[in-house]
């Protein structure tokens, strides 16, 4: 049976975003994360002096970029890329060199020392495969994130990028980051 | 003490490795490891109620091998918004915390020492019972005292202290909301719910919704905001997210949001912006409200609040020309100033004057769902007064609840009569009650204690016994309906077995009740009590369905105005809003909302102001490993101007004092927080050294804020302590 | 605070790699050198071959203790990929590692290869049969082993090069960079070993072969390291913030002081001191011993600390404008 | 039935006592949950009656009367003579005018 393509990637409304870290901890228990690792973050920005002075948060993970560096650089081909652009690491095969760290434009990666791998967000692919949405995505009490396939033209991602001004972070590294934070 | 570490992560790969050589083993380990990450074979799903917040939100625990792996929102309750926040997320934990109670213990040493002996659930029972028996026969069953914090199984704890003849409950909402809830109830005769979903123009003061707690309010209000379809004026000496995301941010000066509300009821009344039919139908003292405002004019305000006359102006016009879509938030845990319950009352009355009452966007009265009652054998009322003087001191208060501060003081001087006996069930004074020092003493002078909890809290740390609750996810609890917009009926069931030597409160209060010759009175089981509740619920199959579903949520539109009929009678006496309070009047209070302005603090000390940070709010959570990750110490909040004064670094050790008591903690220099005021977080700076990782670490407040309270509701203020401020 | 991934371990490997390629090439080189068909310095290539191939050993040994899992290093050799420049550098250096070792092999005397045979086994006779005399191969050798060695000197600055997540790496300048540094240290490596070697004094025209090639080789350094300055100046903005690191950031001192002055410049300066008066005056080449010790061991200061100021400012280094506040 | 028994029991010895003083709340609210809500509930036999119903003045007067349906029998023929005390305070303590000010949960 012929599958229809598929491209997954995030939507993200940052300013809805209040930094409530509830897809952090989410992410946590669903995916085991050890303690000290992060499989996403909300990166903050403070601004001015008082009592002119603002406060921008921006969550962030894995683009799951077109091109990923963090691919093009593993020596084993440990960190691999599904066809519906999900990008993971085949733990069998990673010797924990690290160059995929250093190799992310976004620091998305971490090192799990009790295993000796490197680990990453997999956009919860064991849920997507069933249908489900990626955990940090369901819990967000604003529902900062939108998560859907590209390729389905129906979908809320699609509509969104289609009417929304948006951007992605750091195009300039030829990566084709997946992440798209809306304006 | 030789306790078991049963970490989630350490069991599965224990689980998951064989013996073997050394490649053999990491082996092994990576194949489970792996294995983790995908779903096996046995899991279940199993729907539940979060508690780690009063919001109780709908999970669904997805239970593998017996463990909870992850706990899911559960869309099928419109009140949790399809959503679990950090703390949510993070309950696993509470289950398989290391530092849990995981037997009953007996204190050996000296109280605060840390020495116990665990002992069984047979000996900690007689142990209380003995002594809660030496205190009745001594000193008669008033002298016991019984606090708690509400909870699902809350009801059976303060059964047992009522049973066993006390009239002394104290329970948290004097810590908490009581001055918010008796300014609304004495002007409305109930607590609204606020429809920030739909509402057009919010202002906000003495809450932080985007920032300390995240419940539907937050939510609702996030999206208007940010989809341009509400607009936020928020008022608050510190700059913080919900600073950050309103439209308009005003750091206005410290206790004077009466004055600001004040103002603009003026403005709105001078101007003729009120709404005249629903004043004139349905409220009661307009007229005296108008007089009485005459004097607060918007440049009054402006020396008090250094919030601009112009923009107090331009609030009061927008405010008023959004009307029944305009809200003046309530607040959630607000109670700052001792003047907190006429500041409330004035904004009760401010939403009354625009006609929100029972509108879309407005104010609406909390639909109720009918819910069946167990009928347990009832006992003789308790015969002593309260120890606090509650009926005396605060005669509007809600009695029930009493007043904490109050009766610290009372019991402190041992007037009207002496309490012997605490017994303290899910709460912990020693961090949530201010003045740390009087509570120890407090704590000293009791013949017994008793401390009921799922984790060793401070309060339990200073014991004579603590008996282990199951956690959450542990139990099965009674049935509770959620009144609001949008009710619904949540159910909280067992989702693993309880993994220590653990017990649900019924149980524990059970044993205790079955030694004091109380058993009759407790006399039945969770599941004869819930299936009790569920027979007057409205649901077809109720026990199947809440079993299977968690929760059941009315469906539909809310229907808007059911009180908005002429003859419709409020509970307040007139039967009418009440913007003018006879009540209040005869009972020697201000029948109309009355400004004194704030003490300022002398020169070199700066008013301490508090606040939570939504992963952990509540002081018993900042133990939870997922949560400590986010924030690993508090710090104080200081502008730099009075830093660079003080010759304050950031991240040095700063002590901060007050008359009566000191800290160290770590300074924060920040343009965020008004030059006049220090700020610190709560939970932190913990006495128990089972709290490991925040034992001993940043500072609690409770040890420096000094102890006041509002005069009406008698709810803790907590924003009335200056303190000095130097180098550590 | 960023986390690093990469460490000191890494450094010294990088450093290592790039020593021993230097080595090599000095050596081959020398072996060439020739003065009316004689080998004039068959005494440093032999030195040369000696020393080169440890440290690509041991460095390599490093680097897999340095990998999570570090019997898993074989699965490099199991995979090919081409757009790795760790894959591709991990044959690199394996093959160069074989060279470098039948190198030294060659440059064995038969006494010195009669002793190590004796300490192998009578009875493991395969193993004996490899104890042939190689010395004439040795130009073929090292004819072979130069580009390898070049390669392993341009590959651990591809390794950074080659990230275009870190600003402060990418550009192409970082692998030139990084060779012209390894050739130097292996010549000034070489210069430290004949100089102190006590049996057999080196001798002048020895020193001044070696001088001459370092001379060269940091000059060439410091004329990629100049444009790599205006370069980044004149670069993207993400660029120019990560050479604030070295220009007004953590590693501003380390990079301007131990590194450019004391291991670029004052070695440069002591090198010139005492060739300049042979090369254009005609005088006697000096051939001080301790101001060839003093350059030589500052040089390889320098070659470390570059790979150190790389690896860590590079990993600081990124395109991100905020926090990285979890 | 066990439960009912045993409470029958321990109400004939107190409850004596108790209507001679101020009644009591916890007991009324049982009473008239167990007695009067038999009838007067929703989809039950009689009109649906809570505590808010009437005003505390208006359930003074009420049992002030002691008449039931209407006039047409006395209040203590339906409840025990000696529980009407009880459920009178439960009443007026949560009239619909009565100084309850809501709490949090419990």
């Amino acid at each position: 049976m012929a599958m229809k393509k598929k491209r997954y990637a995030l939507v993200i409304d940052s300013r809805k975003c209040i930094n409530c870290k509830a897809c952090v901890v989410a992410c946590k228990a669903e995916n085991n994360v050890p303690i000290g690792n992060f499989r996403n973050r909300i990166n903050e920005e403070r601004k001015g002096e008082y009592p002119k002075l603002s406060i921008n948060f921006e969550p962030e993970q894995c683009h799951h970029c077109a091109d990923p560096s963090c691919v093009r650089v593993c020596p084993t081909g440990a960190s691999w890329q599904r066809k519906d652009g999900i990008v993971l690491v085949n733990y069998d095969e990673c010797i924990g060199c690290r160059y995929c760290m250093v190799a992310c434009p976004y620091d998305a990666r971490y090192f799990n020392e009790a295993e000796g791998v490197v680990d990453k967000c997999t956009l919860c692919r064991h849920r997507v495969d069933k249908g489900d949405i990626p955990a940090c995505v369901e819990t967000c009490p604003s529902k900062v994130r939108v998560f859907g396939d590209l390729e389905d033209t129906t979908s809320r991602v699609h509509e969104l990028l289609s009417t929304r001004r948006y951007r992605v972070k750091e195009p300039q590294t030829g990566n084709g980051p997946q992440l798209y934070y809306l304006l | 003490m030789g306790t078991i570490r049963m970490d989630r992560r350490l069991f599965l790969k224990s689980a998951g490795a064989t013996a073997g050589a050394v490649a053999a083993l990491q082996v092994g380990c990576l194949k489970y490891f792996k294995k983790g990450r995908s779903s096996a074979g046995d899991t279940k799903e199993i729907p539940t109620t979060c508690e780690l917040c009063p919001n109780k939100c709908s999970a669904i625990a997805v239970v593998e091998g017996g463990f909870v792996k992850k706990l899911n929102p559960n869309p099928e309750n419109p009140k949790s918004r399809d959503m679990l926040c950090a703390r949510g997320n993070a309950a696993i934990k509470q289950v398989y915390d290391p530092d849990r109670l995981k037997q009953p213990m007996i204190r050996v040493g000296a109280r605060g020492e840390g020495k116990w002996k665990p002992v069984s659930w047979d000996e900690a029972f007689d142990f209380a019972a003995k002594k809660l028996s030496e205190v009745k026969d001594k000193y008669g069953p008033q002298a016991s005292l019984w606090s708690s914090t509400e909870g699902f199984q809350e009801v059976f704890f303060k059964n047992l202290g009522l049973s066993f003849g006390s009239p002394n409950l104290v329970r948290h909402p004097t810590l908490c909301l009581a001055s918010v809830n008796l300014a609304y109830s004495a002007t409305f005769g109930t607590v609204p719910s606020f429809d920030l979903l739909n509402s057009k123009f919010v202002i906000m003061s003495g809450a932080n919704r985007f920032e300390s707690i995240i419940t539907p309010d937050t939510m609702d209000l996030i999206g208007g905001v940010m989809e341009r379809k509400a607009k936020l004026v928020y008022l608050d000496p510190r700059f913080t997210v919900t600073a950050a995301k309103a439209d308009e941010w005003y750091p206005i000066k410290p206790g004077t949001d009466l004055a600001f509300i004040l103002a603009m009821i003026h403005v709105i009344i001078a101007e003729g912006r009120h709404s005249k039919d629903f004043v004139a139908t349905y409220t009661t003292g307009f007229e005296q409200l108008a007089e009485h405002v005459k004097q607060y004019t918007p440049e009054w305000a402006e020396k008090e609040t250094e919030i601009p006359a112009k923009d107090i102006v331009r609030i009061a016009r927008e405010f008023a020309d959004a009307g029944a879509r305009a809200l003046y938030y309530a607040g959630r845990r607000s109670s700052w100033y001792q003047n907190d319950f006429q500041m409330r009352r004035a904004q009760a009355i401010l939403n009354a004057i625009v006609g929100n009452w029972d509108q879309m966007g407005g104010m609406v009265p909390n639909a109720k769902l009918p819910k069946g009652e167990f009928l347990f054998m009832p006992w003789d009322e308790p015969k002593a007064p309260r120890v606090d003087e509650v009926q005396k001191e605060f005669p509007l208060a809600a009695a029930g609840d009493g007043v904490y501060l109050k009766l610290r003081e009372n019991v402190l001087s041992g007037k009207p009569y002496p309490i012997k006996a605490w017994m303290v069930y899910k709460q912990d004074p020693m961090n949530s009650l201010p003045d740390q020092a009087k509570t120890l003493k407090m704590i000293e002078q009791m013949d017994f204690i008793g401390v009921i909890d799922v984790q060793m809290s401070d309060m339990a740390w200073y014991a004579d016994v603590v008996f282990p609750e199951s956690a959450y996810l542990e139990r099965t609890d009674p049935v509770e309906v959620m009144p609001g917009i949008w009710p619904a009926v949540v159910f909280r069931q067992q989702v693993v077995k309880p993994i220590h030597d653990t017990k649900p409160n019924l149980e524990i209060v059970q044993g205790l009740a079955k030694r004091l010759g109380l058993g009759d009175y407790f006399d039945y089981t969770i599941e004869q009590w819930v299936e009790a509740e569920f027979k007057d619920l409205p649901i077809p199959m109720a026990s199947e369905h809440m079993k299977k579903h968690g929760v059941w949520a009315a469906s539909g539109q809310p229907s808007y105005g059911k009180t908005l009929t002429p003859d419709h009678r409020f509970v307040t006496k007139t039967g009418k809003i009440e913007i003018f309070s006879e009540r209040l009047q005869e009972a020697g209070y201000d029948p109309l909302p009355v400004y004194a302005a704030p003490v300022q603090p002398p020169g070199d000390r700066f008013r301490l102001i508090l606040g939570r940070v939504g992963y952990f709010t509540h002081a018993n959570q900042s133990n939870n490993v997922w949560l400590h990750e986010f924030m690993k110490e508090n710090d104080l909040w200081i502008n730099p101007k009075p830093a660079e004064r003080l010759g304050i670094r950031d991240g040095a050790y700063v002590s901060v004092s007050s008359s009566v008591g000191s800290v160290k903690l770590k300074a924060r220099v920040t343009g965020e927080i008004r030059p006049d005021c220090v700020f610190m977080l709560h939970g932190f700076g913990k006495k128990s050294k089972m709290q490991s990782l925040v034992y001993n670490v940043g500072a609690s407040d409770a040890v420096i804020l000094e102890t006041a309270w509002d005069k009406v509701s008698g709810n803790a203020a907590f924003h009335e302590t200056f303190v000095k401020v130097a180098n550590a | 605070m960023h986390e690093f991934n990469w460490g000191l371990l890494i450094v010294v490997y990088l450093f290592l790699g790039g020593l021993s390629a230097g080595l090599f090439f000095a050596a081959g080189l020398a072996d060439y050198m020739t003065v009316d068909d004689k080998p004039v310095y068959a005494r440093v290539a032999r030195m040369g071959a000696f020393l080169a191939p440890w440290p690509v050993a041991i460095g390599s040994g490093l680097l897999i203790l340095d990998l999570g899992n570090w019997y898993r290093f074989y699965k490099l050799f199991i995979h090919f990929r081409w757009e790795s420049p760790m894959s591709i550098g991990s044959y690199l250096l394996t093959i160069f590692t074989v060279i470098a070792f039948l190198y030294l092999f060659a440059w064995l005397t038969a006494d010195e290869r009669q002793w190590l045979f004796s300490k192998v086994p009578a009875t493991w006779k395969q193993v004996h049969r490899l104890n042939v005399d190689l010395s004439s191969w040795r130009g073929k050798i090292a004819m072979v082993g130069f580009p390898f060695s070049i390669g392993v000197g341009i590959y651990t600055g591809v390794l950074l090069g080659a990230v275009s997540a870190r600003p402060f790496w990418n550009t192409n300048l970082v692998a030139q960079m990084f060779l012209f540094s390894a050739l130097s240290s292996g010549a000034a490596a070489l210069m430290l070993a004949m100089v102190l070697n006590k049996k057999s004094p080196a001798e002048k025209h020895e020193i001044k072969f070696l001088v001459t090639l370092d001379v060269v080789f940091i000059s060439l350094e410091l004329f990629i390291i100049l444009p790599y300055l205006i370069h980044g100046q004149l670069s993207s903005l993400a660029v120019k913030q990560a050479l604030g690191l070295i220009l007004g950031g953590p590693y501003t001192f380390v990079f301007w002081g131990p590194f450019l002055v004391m291991g670029l410049l004052v070695p440069l300066a002591i090198e010139v001191y005492e060739l300049a008066p042979n090369i254009f005056k005609g005088h006697e080449f000096h051939g001080s011993r301790n101001l060839a010790l003093t350059a030589a061991g500052l040089v390889l200061i320098g070659g470390f600390l570059l790979r150190y100021i790389f690896v860590y400012a590079g990993q600081v280094s990124s395109f991100h404008q905020m926090g990285m506040l979890h | 039935m066990r439960n009912t028994l045993k409470l029958l029991a321990v109400i004939a010895t107190l409850s004596a006592s108790l209507a001679a003083q101020g009644g009591s709340d916890t007991k009324g609210k049982f009473f008239f949950k167990k007695t009067c809500k038999s009838c007067h509930s929703a989809g039950g036999n009689a009109k649906e009656i809570t505590p808010l119903s009437k005003t505390q003045a208006q359930w003074k007067a009420y049992f002030a009367a002691g008449k039931h349906k209407k006039g047409t029998e006395k209040i203590d023929s339906v409840i025990k003579p000696e529980q009407v005390k009880d459920v009178q305070t439960f009443l007026v303590n949560h009239a619909s005018d009565s100084p309850q000010p809501e709490t949090c949960g419990g």
